[in-house]
């Protein structure tokens, strides 16, 4: 099946987002969301795990919260997919279930 | 129930205690076994530590909630994932949980082992294959 | 399509309470039936009309009353998840012998096969916590 | 010794508020003073009078509330936290139009200036949380 | 005042917006700083966040809080702790966040920098010479 | 000065213990309680981090909450104190300051 995985918490703070990426399957998608998109930015120290991570799943970060945070999009992580609320609905529809990383 | 039945997966990551989520997550899973829906239970990362023996709350003042585990069996609750490479990251084997088992009514309520003991890759295929994940 | 949404953290402390709202409204702006929005944990603590936030910062509670309101959501409580965190309704204040009530109007308390129930019945359960 | 204690969870969904009491039960056994025990952030939720834990669980608010009787505590509640997630109390219900109060009597709500002037006369601040 | 001035630090290490912790944490900063002590602030791991320029959080529906700290300099909070490994790790340098400053009454109200980058070390030390470690 | 720190999270789920040990200075302790006692447990992926720091500082653990989590004290690397509540205060008291790793 296809899921969306869904992290919203900062990689330097807790470690869901390296249990989410161990857990993936091919064809999966990632969403991350409120403190979770600091993992989308470039030059940080979880760069490379996030790049490796592309080869196998489609990762989306959440618009409203990089704005909320100051990130602009240019700091994003090419191949990362910035969504609203209404693309994380469309997420949500497209795939077969949710799963969150809390 | 003439409805389809789901694969509900039941994924706990956290530890006992500290929060609150362990044991609420547990109470979801005893009402939702009334549902006769197909029930797993995934333990993860730090919820492998939701499992282990011997836990004495009486200094913390709280609620010792672990002998429910025991009764999941009782509720028709038989498959409990244990992801090995969580366990031993936490230096702990199958032998620091509790003992989980299950009666099985058509080979004369021979008790079987509910705890499966599954790879990191075995884990991701369980998740991918569940219908619903509740996650705490 | 058919969503169900668990909210497990209250308002103000965590952000999880304010995506599963944008969340909510979002899907239902774009045509998709909520079946149930059920609060658990500190999630509970979404319920209580008592709250004063400040006048520049938004009123979550409000927030969700509106969006209930105006779609017409069955927004449930956790009852035991109530109980220890203090939402009651008035049965609740009655059974227990408390002498005031704090829950808002638009939302109701009841058990956790209510979750387990709208689990079953949509098309996708989608969480929202710490 | 004097200790000032900082509370900033609510009870039930973190141990940070039982840790707290444990702590500040030990101290005050050791005959230490507690100057104060400041609740903030979603602390101000250990101070409901509305809870009803499960009978074989410990009631958080009532312990407190029991400890604080006994040694006469000064248990604050930041009042700028507390209206956020609705604990009340009779002056705040008025001020703010509120039908209900919610808070236990043995708890007073107050601005966080009683959080500082802890820090300076107490010996140690101890801070307690997620 | 007659007492003993204290080392006041506040401790930030959380992100903004994802929990309330920054945000309550400034103001208890906001009004600590009428108690007349001798104030720091640390910005620690992901608390380094919390500066960041451009801060929008119109279609995330919370407040901005963020011009706040460019206010601290006028309640003589002047003594602003950012962490240069914290920053490293997370992309950043000083240009991505606010440029906060004080006027200095003593040299004809000049405007100086609040900002002081310091290194993992020196935080360690600052750290261990206050009199208070307010956390959040 | 003298520092009591204490960390109260799981060094499995969150980055605070080696944001704290990072930091301690010479003659400081380090009190781990709620989730954060499972880093005194030894054969973990964190307990070569916890040895090294007790080179440089103080560590014990609240036997509450090892006990309350069915962790034996046969378990608890060596070097590591064991205090109940009351032992807690008084390091609280022997030490400058208490400062919380949140």
């Amino acid at each position: 099946m296809s899921t969306l995985h869904t992290v919203n918490k900062s990689p330097f703070e807790k470690t869901s987002l390296a249990a989410c990426l161990e857990h993936v399957s091919a064809g999966a998608a990632v969403l991350l969301l409120e403190d979770g998109v600091y993992a989308a930015l470039t030059r940080t120290s979880v760069e490379g795990q996030v790049k490796s991570a592309l080869d196998n799943v489609k990762v989306y970060a959440l618009g409203p919260d990089l704005q909320a945070r100051g990130l602009l999009e240019e700091r994003v992580i090419p191949g990362i997919s910035v969504v609203d609320y209404a693309g994380f609905v469309d997420l949500a529809a497209e795939h077969d279930k949710v799963q969150a990383w809390l | 129930m003439s409805e389809t039945i789901k694969n509900f997966l039941y994924l706990n990551r956290k530890a006992p205690y500290g929060t609150i989520y362990a044991w609420e997550s547990l109470e979801v899973v005893l009402i939702g076994a009334a549902f006769d829906q197909d029930v797993s239970l995934a333990f993860v990362d730090d919820g492998v530590f939701q499992l282990t023996k011997n836990q004495h709350t009486s200094a913390v003042g709280m609620k010792n909630f672990s002998p429910t585990y025991a009764a999941l069996g009782d509720y028709e609750v038989k498959k409990v994932f244990v992801e090995k490479e969580s366990l031993e990251e936490r230096g702990l084997s199958l032998d620091d949980l509790q003992h989980l088992t299950w009666e099985d009514e058509d080979e004369d309520w021979a008790e079987k082992d509910s705890i499966h003991l599954v790879t990191r890759a075995e884990m991701a295929a369980i998740m991918d294959g569940a219908d619903v994940v509740f996650s705490f | 399509m058919k969503f169900a949404i668990q909210v497990n953290e209250g308002p103000y402390q965590h952000q999880a309470a304010d995506s599963a709202y944008f969340f909510a409204k979002a899907a239902l702006e774009k045509g998709h039936e909520i079946f149930r929005i059920f609060f658990y944990h500190d999630g509970v603590n979404n319920a209580t009309r008592l709250t004063t936030p400040p006048q520049d910062d938004r009123n979550v509670v409000e927030r969700w009353a509106e969006l209930g309101g105006h779609y017409d959501l069955d927004m449930v409580v956790c009852v035991a998840a109530a109980q220890r965190r203090g939402v009651v309704d008035e049965g609740e204040a009655q059974r227990n012998g408390k002498d005031a009530t704090n829950i808002h109007p638009r939302f109701r308390i009841s058990g956790l096969g209510q979750l387990v129930e709208a689990a079953i019945q949509s098309d996708r359960l989608v969480v929202f916590g710490d």
